[in-house]
């Protein structure tokens, strides 16, 4: 075997391909078309899509949409997958109660019934959330999707040690204390004995919330609520070939190689207010050759990138050259960070925190994630812009846009005196290995805290095992871990879908941890318990900004960037928007193709 | 790695009759055998005890971003991660013969009688998986070595004849360039001008049942790149064995019983100069046969080296450990093939 | 390329003259030169050698390692481009005439069909002259059917009746064996029934008993003698031991420096030699048919360089008579052959009275 | 050569034990051992290289290399061991300078058993021992000056000589007949004759008793050999030192050594003075051996019947053949032969032999006279080629046998009877 050599080259391997894309730039790409403006055969333009609609009119029924992929999804069973490209992609073939709304920008957060008439009719003190179902809802071998299905696709949920990898979220809205031990082991007849959810009909579904959670209907439009018919129910071996209840089903899918969903013929547009169903069929190829796969998109071989995660550098160079008119540059929804450990000595006090904070140079950080259009906006704060509450770069705390963009010694060196560290002192930045712009980041943040005195080594660890790494917060605290270079988007966009399993102290978990800072705060604690109480969305709104600020006052955070892709999106595309309910992605389900 | 041949100069020939190859074919075998229990037990060592003392649980890998301990117990108990490592080893071997069943939270997965393993990763059972990605890995290896060895060859011959020439020369700094640029670069270079720029190939993996002619055309880039890196050791190794062979007694003889140049060269020295050009096709193709990682990544070519390559990033075990048999079994019977070629060509190697 | 026109006017008093076109000897070599460029500089392997040879005759060329005896073989049939000095090609000069044909200037084909039909060649080691990866008897059915029109099988009677006639005991069978299965002395009988497959006219043996034990050697030297009296073929046999010279050869040459030094009937060169060189070699040499030497006279200092042949005599720096001519001409002026006695030729700058005296009182009674 | 030797012999100054002073011939430099005293003992001496195959390296068989050898070494001596290749005396030579280790047997070294003895064992007696390779080009490291290279030993046994190992190496090189200039020189720089001596200046180094040269002379040239043997010659006189000489070239052998043991297949099949074994042969196979050397004498080309050519090839050392290992190829072969092994047994006086028919003395299984198939093919091959031939062997070996019938002690005179015959009979 020659793997080695694989990992080892890495470097070479991206030194040749930087030697290949100048070649490329220069000789190749014959005839930049000037597609630089709209035009009805040609690309829509520039941000064309970034939260507004491009070309909508043009969309026609039929035609192969072609998706090309780098990475494939983690499981396409609707109950295991926790990829937002591979949520946002299961609507094509699976149908929730509610679902995000198909519209750009904003808006795409917001709730649309779905399978349900309604969205829910909520009583018993916000605990009880009621929805009928529509007619002519159907599987796709035409027999009537019932409450039934949909209370078992949620039961699934619950099925961890089979099932595992999706969210939890409603298992821990609805049983909490983990009485139910799931569908494989239920000993009740039809394997329906989740006590939170009734189906009194086959049209109606009952849930009964032990303690209210104003984002449960968000939860509930993710796709792990989706139907799922038990005769149908492969277990683990769901993903390969799911069940659909929605316009496309599988025709054939090998993972990391290629898949192919096809009209459902089953499905009435009539009864789906949300998905248009242009294409005829849609195609999924999977790359191992990133670079390769940026090429062909350019080319026009494919349409766009399943992964939404922006196109490689050299491709990024070629596109926004000759074909920025095929580029949109969305908010990703992620904020890029680094993060301090308390249980790490000197930051456990948050002056030796903040001297990082403000030592650093936020700019540089900036240009090693990719500068302002590759790489997002200096980010500011900890809400990602895409989540309701955000105020984005006009909450900078430090002034790291602002005057303390290039960093601010003095300040810093303030703040280590008061932290009792004048000299300053030493720490290890860990650092995942498989992600290079991190790593840059990393040697960015070293550069510029040397001049403060904060000396730091760089770790970089196994990428593929951080949640055991860092996730281990006893790992971390032997490591010396002082700073954590990660990066976290919303599940769902609110301030629980972001920040609970950041800032909340009941999510300190032993090991698969994310709330890295440790931070065990009555107030944040306070705020979350307010805000899941809370059903009105300006209040909501009002409490997630709260919680960012107490988040940022405490200084466990120094953000990078607001991420920001760029995306490639085909001449071919028509009905194309950004969504906020998918972090920034296209939303899949209603591409239509122009011809 | 594999036992040598032997050469014997003088006294009688052995029987080298039918049951002596067939004696031969049982021995080497079974020793094939051998070396394929003992890379199964390395394997094993390397993916489960290794994480172990780096302190990560494999387990752990298999969920989700909110790890929950249930889920890792159970994910523990289905891959049999808790039992002793001789047990998963017997449970291995026991499932290659009669299949195995993986049971954990009411869920019960078969994976039936060549079990390689089955991976949760992808909820696949690894056999299917390796005889769907195995031919495309053949065809590029195949393929390649058919372009190295006739351009290689015909190249290290030429200069050997030509030798100090102009064509010599010029074949030598090709050849040295094709050893030297990684094949990610030829490749890359090459998918940027045949592909992108030119367009003239569509270098793109289509399935040979599809499409004959889309299937050759997207390999023809990758045969090519991947043959002349080849070619470029072939035709110095060969160049490097036929001056060594034409400075030997027998060319001179066969000169001197009047034999036509042509005939000295093709019969005489080429034959004996394929001796080492086979030694390393065997290994060569088997390596390749393993995954020609590079090639197939460049290409995104759904071979074995992918499914390898995605599997180490994955910590996918069972895959790499149904990759790595069947690349070592590769490599055996590639050397075992070019063992029994050499008894054909030498007369001198006795199969013992 | 200077030198080689000033030796070759030398040739003139060689007692053959170069120029005269129609040789009537069945092989005459004149004034050939063999030089390999090599980074070093020109390697002289053989500079300016002339003979001649009748059928039936056997000539014994003999020299030390680098002497120029193979090389001069390998001229002959036309193989000395297989440079085994790297990559130049070899330069060829003089004329060679085979049985009233010039070798060195006809057509390379017309050369290629001579070999292995008019003139063959036995090499030193057997084990290495013959293909390993083809039977004793392919081999030789291919000698045969290079020259001969004739199936497979008629070529296999053959090469069966040439094993046979060179005492491979069942050679029906061995016919079908490699070269690798036969024992050294087998071989070397297999190597010539090979070259005497097509009956040549010429045959020259370079070397052929010395990767051989002595018991076998006798047996190979023997067969040679036979085969040559029944085939009535030209003979050149080339060896550095006086001893097998003696046992075969009519003429013998003795080369040193790319030269021949001393060139004469068998009997003269051992009897009464004519260059210091070859009482040298004469010395050197314990006898098993004589009584106990008290020592051995050797030849001082090793073999010239072939880049840098001695100007002058080529042997003078080892020579203990270079002082004996007058003015230092042996290291100024290169002696050319002349007659010494009947069909008896030597290179010396002793005159022959001087030779003949030291050869009677000094060396001969040592011997 | 000899005329440097010469001028070294005063100047050769005392090494470490004092023992070369005084290089007048004959003289010794053994404390212990008197010259002519017996210096090495080997008794029964065998080296089998086992055959190994399959899986498991299972020994299927033996190389007899050397199966069952005696003989002694005298100081000052030089005894001569020839045989064709493949008889085993490179391999006894190895045993005897202990760089293999023998499967059976002893070997002695001034009356002490260093059969088995290991490294460091050896370490004294390897300064007393010391051997001369056949490839004067192998056995000299080409990165090494040829300081080095003679200078080693001094190191490798701790050894400091008077005035410096540099003075005792070019002492050692003028001692040789080189330029003791050329110390810092590579062996790549000096020709075949010149490397071989500095193969035997590194021998000399620490003063050997025993010098095992193993076909010292056979890869130079004819000019050059004599200038070697001449060389080894002079230092015997001069050191006093004791050779055991191995080599294919008889006549090398005749000239160099004062006995000779001629090896056939692992065994010594006659050990005898030179005089004794040159005039009078008594193995057949030393008979055999000594004819076919070639004479360079064309004058001697019309005798050559004399010769007696034996069939084929030695046998294989790994089955070698029962009884007599000649008696395959020996054209005076009977049953006896065949069966049982003669015993190497003296004859005369300085001459030992191992047959069961010698020649030149009395029979020693008289009553067996029924002479083998196979000898009777043998004496037919003598002859490969023209039937005059044939019938010239066969008469030889009608000759031979009536030798022995009749005790024939002067086989010269026969030879020369046989070669009358000869002519008439080629003839045909």
């Amino acid at each position: 075997m020659t793997t080695q050599r694989t990992t080892g080259r890495r470097k070479q391997a991206v030194a040749a391909a930087a030697v290949v894309a100048a070649l490329l730039s220069t000789a190749a790409c014959g005839g930049g078309n000037d597609d630089d403006g709209g035009s009805k055969n040609g690309a829509a333009g520039y941000d064309a899509a970034n939260n507004k609609v491009a070309q909508a009119s043009l969309a026609k029924k039929g035609g192969t949409l072609k998706f090309a992929g780098a990475q494939d999804a983690d499981s396409w069973d609707t109950t295991r997958g926790y990829y937002g490209m591979a949520w946002n992609f299961m609507r094509y073939y699976s149908r929730q109660l509610v679902t995000n709304k198909p519209e750009p920008g904003a808006k795409g957060a917001e709730i649309t019934p779905d399978l349900a008439t309604s969205t829910a009719k909520i009583t018993n003190n916000d605990k009880t959330y009621t929805y009928t179902l529509r007619d002519g809802i159907t599987w796709e071998d035409g027999k009537p999707i019932t409450s039934k299905d949909i209370k078992y696709g949620i039961e699934r949920v619950w099925a961890q040690d089979v099932l595992s990898g999706g969210p939890v979220y409603l298992k821990d809205v609805l049983d909490p204390k983990g009485e139910y031990k799931g569908p494989y082991k239920d000993t009740s007849k039809d394997k329906l004995g989740l006590k939170a959810i009734e189906t009194p009909d086959d049209k109606t579904i009952v849930f009964n919330l032990p303690a209210a959670n104003s984002d449960f209907e968000e939860m509930l439009a993710m796709t792990s609520a989706s139907p799922v018919r038990q005769d149908k129910d492969t277990k683990s071996k769901y993903g390969l070939k799911p069940f659909s209840s929605g316009p496309y089903k599988f025709q054939s899918y090998t993972p990391n190689k290629s898949l192919t969903l096809v009209r459902n013929e089953n499905w009435k547009q009539s009864s789906d207010p949300v998905r248009k169903a242009y294409p005829d069929k849609i195609t999924l190829t999977l790359f191992t050759n990133a670079n390769d796969m940026d090429q062909r998109l350019i080319n026009g071989d494919y349409d766009l990138d399943i992964n939404q995660t922006g196109l490689s550098p050299q491709g990024r160079t070629t596109a926004l050259k000759e074909h920025k008119g095929n580029l949109d540059n969305p908010v990703s929804g992620y904020i890029r960070y680094a993060v301090f450990p308390q249980t790490v000595k000197p930051f456990d006090n948050e002056h030796c925190r903040k001297a990082v904070i403000y030592g650093a140079d936020h700019e540089s950080l900036q240009t090693a994630r990719g500068g302002p259009v590759a790489g997002g906006d200096i980010g500011t704060n900890m809400l990602p812009p895409s989540v309701p509450g955000s105020e984005g770069q006009k909450y900078d705390p430090y002034e790291m846009a602002g005057a303390n963009k290039k960093g601010n010694v003095a300040k810093a060196k303030e703040e280590l005196k008061a932290c009792g560290k004048p000299n300053g002192f030493k720490t290890t930045i860990a650092v995942r290995n498989n992600k290079p712009v991190e790593v840059a980041t990393a040697e960015s943040l070293q550069a510029s805290l040397k001049k403060v005195g904060i000396t730091v080594d760089i770790d970089q660890y196994d990428g593929a095992q951080s949640s055991g790494i860092i996730g281990s917060p006893s790992n971390v605290k032997k490591k010396g871990y002082g700073i954590i270079i990660m990066g976290w988007g919303p599940d769902f966009p609110s301030v629980q879908g972001y920040g609970l399993p950041l800032w909340h102290s009941k999510y300190i978990l032993e090991s698969g941890n994310n709330n890295f800072a440790m931070i065990d705060d009555k107030t944040i604690d306070g705020l979350f318990g307010d805000y899941v109480k809370e059903l009105d969305d300006a209040k909501k709104e009002q409490i997630a900004t709260e919680i960012n600020h107490k988040v940022m006052e405490g200084g466990y955070y120094l953000p990078f960037v607001f991420e920001k892709f760029i995306n490639w999106r085909s001449n071919r595309l028509a009905n194309v928007y950004t969504t906020d309910g998918y972090s920034g992605q296209y939303d899949f389900v209603n591409l239509g193709l122009k011809k | 790695m594999i036992v040598g041949h032997r050469k014997t100069s003088g006294g009688p020939r052995s029987a080298a009759g039918p049951r002596a190859v067939l004696a031969y074919l049982i021995r080497r075998l079974f020793a094939a055998a051998v070396m394929l229990v003992v890379i199964i037990l390395v394997v094993f060592c390397i993916f489960f005890l290794v994480p172990r003392w780096a302190g990560v649980d494999p387990a752990t890998m298999f969920v989700g971003k909110q790890a929950d301990p249930g889920a890792i117990e159970a994910v523990r108990q289905k891959l049999g991660l808790g039992e002793p490592i001789f047990v998963q080893v017997w449970e291995f071997f026991k499932g290659l013969f009669v299949g195995r069943t993986y049971a954990a939270g009411g869920d019960v997965t078969n994976c039936a009688a060549p079990c390689f393993g089955y991976s949760f990763r992808n909820e696949q059972a690894i056999w299917p998986v390796l005889t769907d990605r195995f031919p495309v890995t053949l065809a590029l290896a195949l393929g390649a070595a058919v372009l190295w060895l006739l351009f290689g060859v015909a190249a290290g011959v030429l200069s050997a004849l030509k030798r100090g020439t102009l064509w010599d020369r010029s074949a030598m700094v090709v050849a040295l360039a094709g050893v030297s640029l990684p094949i990610y670069f030829t490749g890359l270079l090459s998918l940027a001008i045949f592909s992108y720029g030119l367009g003239w190939l569509d270098a793109q993996y289509v399935p040979l049942e599809e499409s004959f002619g889309g299937w050759f055309g997207g390999m023809i880039l990758p045969w090519v790149t991947l043959a002349f890196l080849y070619a470029a050791m072939y035709a110095r190794i060969t160049r490097a064995t036929m001056l060594e062979v034409m400075g030997e007694d027998y060319i001179r003889t066969a000169r001197a019983k009047g034999l036509r140049e042509p005939v000295v060269i093709g019969k005489h020295a080429m034959r004996s100069a394929m001796t080492p050009v086979l030694t390393m096709l065997g290994m060569d193709l088997g390596a390749l046969i393993g995954g020609a990682i590079l090639t197939e990544t460049t290409f995104s070519l759904p071979g074995l080296g992918q499914a390898v390559l995605k599997a180490i990033s994955d910590k996918d075990l069972p895959v790499i450990l149904g990759v790595t048999l069947i690349t070592s079994l590769a490599v055996i019977i590639a050397n075992l093939v070019v063992d029994i070629l050499y008894a054909v060509i030498d007369p001198r190697v006795r199969l013992a | 390329m200077t030198d080689l026109s000033k030796s070759s006017g030398a040739a003139m008093t060689e007692p053959v003259v170069s120029d005269s076109p129609a040789p009537t000897a069945f092989l005459e070599v004149r004034d050939l030169k063999v030089h390999f460029p090599t980074d070093d500089g020109l390697v002289k392997s053989v500079d300016g050698l002339s003979f001649t040879l009748e059928k039936g005759k056997t000539l014994g060329i003999v020299g030390e390692s680098g002497s120029g005896k193979s090389v001069t073989s390998l001229g002959i049939m036309g193989l000395h481009t297989a440079g085994q000095y790297g990559k130049r090609k070899a330069r060829i000069s003089g004329e060679i005439w085979l049985d009233g044909t010039e070798l060195l200037s006809a057509d390379p084909d017309h050369v290629r069909k001579l070999r292995g039909r008019e003139m063959a060649m036995i090499f030193q080691d057997p084990l290495s002259a013959l293909h390993p990866y083809y039977t004793i008897g392919q081999q030789i059915v291919e000698a045969y059917r290079i020259h001969h029109d004739v199936d497979k099988k008629t070529a296999k009677r053959r090469a069966v009746e040439m094993l046979d006639r060179v005492g491979i005991p069942q050679p029906d069978k061995r016919v079908d064996n490699y070269p690798h299965e036969f024992s050294g002395g087998m071989r070397q009988r297999a190597m010539i029934a090979m070259s005497l497959v097509n009956n040549p006219e010429l045959l020259i043996a370079d070397e052929p008993t010395t990767a051989l034990d002595v018991t076998v050697q006798a047996q190979i030297l023997d067969l040679i003698r036979d085969l040559q009296k029944e085939f009535g073929s030209a003979v050149i046999i080339i060896t550095h031991d006086l001893g097998v010279v003696a046992e075969l050869s009519d003429d013998i040459l003795v080369m040193y420096g790319g030269r021949c030094i001393e060139r004469g009937p068998a009997e003269k060169v051992f009897y009464e030699p004519r260059h210091p060189y070859t009482w040298g070699l004469l010395g050197s040499m314990p006898r098993l048919d004589r009584d106990q030497q008290e020592r051995l006279i050797p030849v001082k200092g090793s073999p010239p360089s072939l880049i840098n042949i001695p100007s002058g005599c080529a042997f003078n720096p080892r020579c203990p008579y270079a002082d004996v001519p007058k003015d230092n001409v042996t290291r100024t002026v290169r002696p050319e052959l002349s007659e010494v006695g009947s069909q008896h030729w030597a290179a010396c700058h002793m005159t022959q009275e001087e030779r003949e005296r030291i050869w009677t009182e000094e060396i001969a009674p040592k011997l | 050569m000899s005329e440097n030797a010469e001028d070294n012999a005063v100047s050769i100054p005392a090494q470490s034990d004092g023992a070369a002073k005084g290089a007048a011939k004959g003289a010794t430099l053994t404390k212990d051992v008197a010259p002519g005293e017996t210096l090495l003992k080997v008794t029964g001496l065998q080296k089998h290289f086992p055959i190994r195959k399959g899986l498991l390296q299972r020994q299927v068989g033996a190389v007899r290399a050397v199966d069952g050898i005696d003989f002694e070494v005298r100081a000052g001596e030089t005894l001569g061991v020839v045989g064709e290749s493949g008889c085993g005396k490179s391999t006894m030579g190895r045993l005897i300078t202990r760089l293999l280790e023998p499967t059976a047997g002893k070997v002695e070294f001034e009356g002490r058993d260093i059969t088995h003895l290991g490294v460091s064992g050896m370490r004294p007696m390897r300064r007393d021992v010391q051997m001369i390779f056949q490839d004067p080009y192998s056995s000299l490291n080409p990165r090494h000056t040829i300081g080095t290279i003679i200078g080693a030993p001094f190191k490798l046994q701790g050894v400091e000589p008077e005035g410096g190992v540099k003075k005792e190496v070019q002492r050692l090189l003028s001692v040789v007949g080189l330029n003791p200039e050329h110390y810092n020189r590579y062996p790549h720089e000096f020709s075949g004759g010149q490397r071989q001596r500095i193969g035997i200046a590194r021998a000399l180094a620490l003063n050997p008793k025993l010098v095992v040269a193993d076909e010292p002379v056979s890869a130079l040239d004819v000019s050059i050999q004599a200038q070697v043997v001449n060389l080894l010659d002079d230092l015997q006189q001069e050191l006093g030192l004791t050779y055991v000489i191995i080599a294919h070239d008889l006549s090398v052998v005749r000239h160099v050594s004062d006995r000779i043991a001629v090896m056939y297949l692992g065994k010594i099949v006659e050990l005898a003075d030179r005089e004794s074994l040159y005039k009078a042969p008594m193995h057949p196979y030393t008979k055999a051996l000594m004819s076919a050397v070639p004479i360079p004498d064309p004058r001697r080309r019309s005798a050559k019947s004399e010769r007696i050519l034996l069939k084929g090839d030695v046998p294989s050392p790994i089955a070698p053949p029962s009884g007599c290992r000649f008696h395959t190829r020996c054209w005076k072969a009977t049953e006896i032969c065949t069966k049982q092994e003669p015993p190497l047994i003296e004859l005369k006086p300085g001459q030992q032999v191992a047959c069961h028919h010698p020649e030149n003395a009395e029979d020693q299984a008289p009553q067996d006279t029924v002479l083998l198939s196979a000898a009777k093919e043998a004496v037919e091959l003598v002859a490969v080629g023209t039937a005059a031939e044939l019938a010239a062997a066969e008469k030889a070996s009608e000759a031979a046998v009536e030798e022995t019938a009749v005790e024939e002690t002067a086989v010269e005179k026969s030879a020369v009877e046989k070669s009358s015959d000869r002519p008439e009979s080629t003839d045909k």
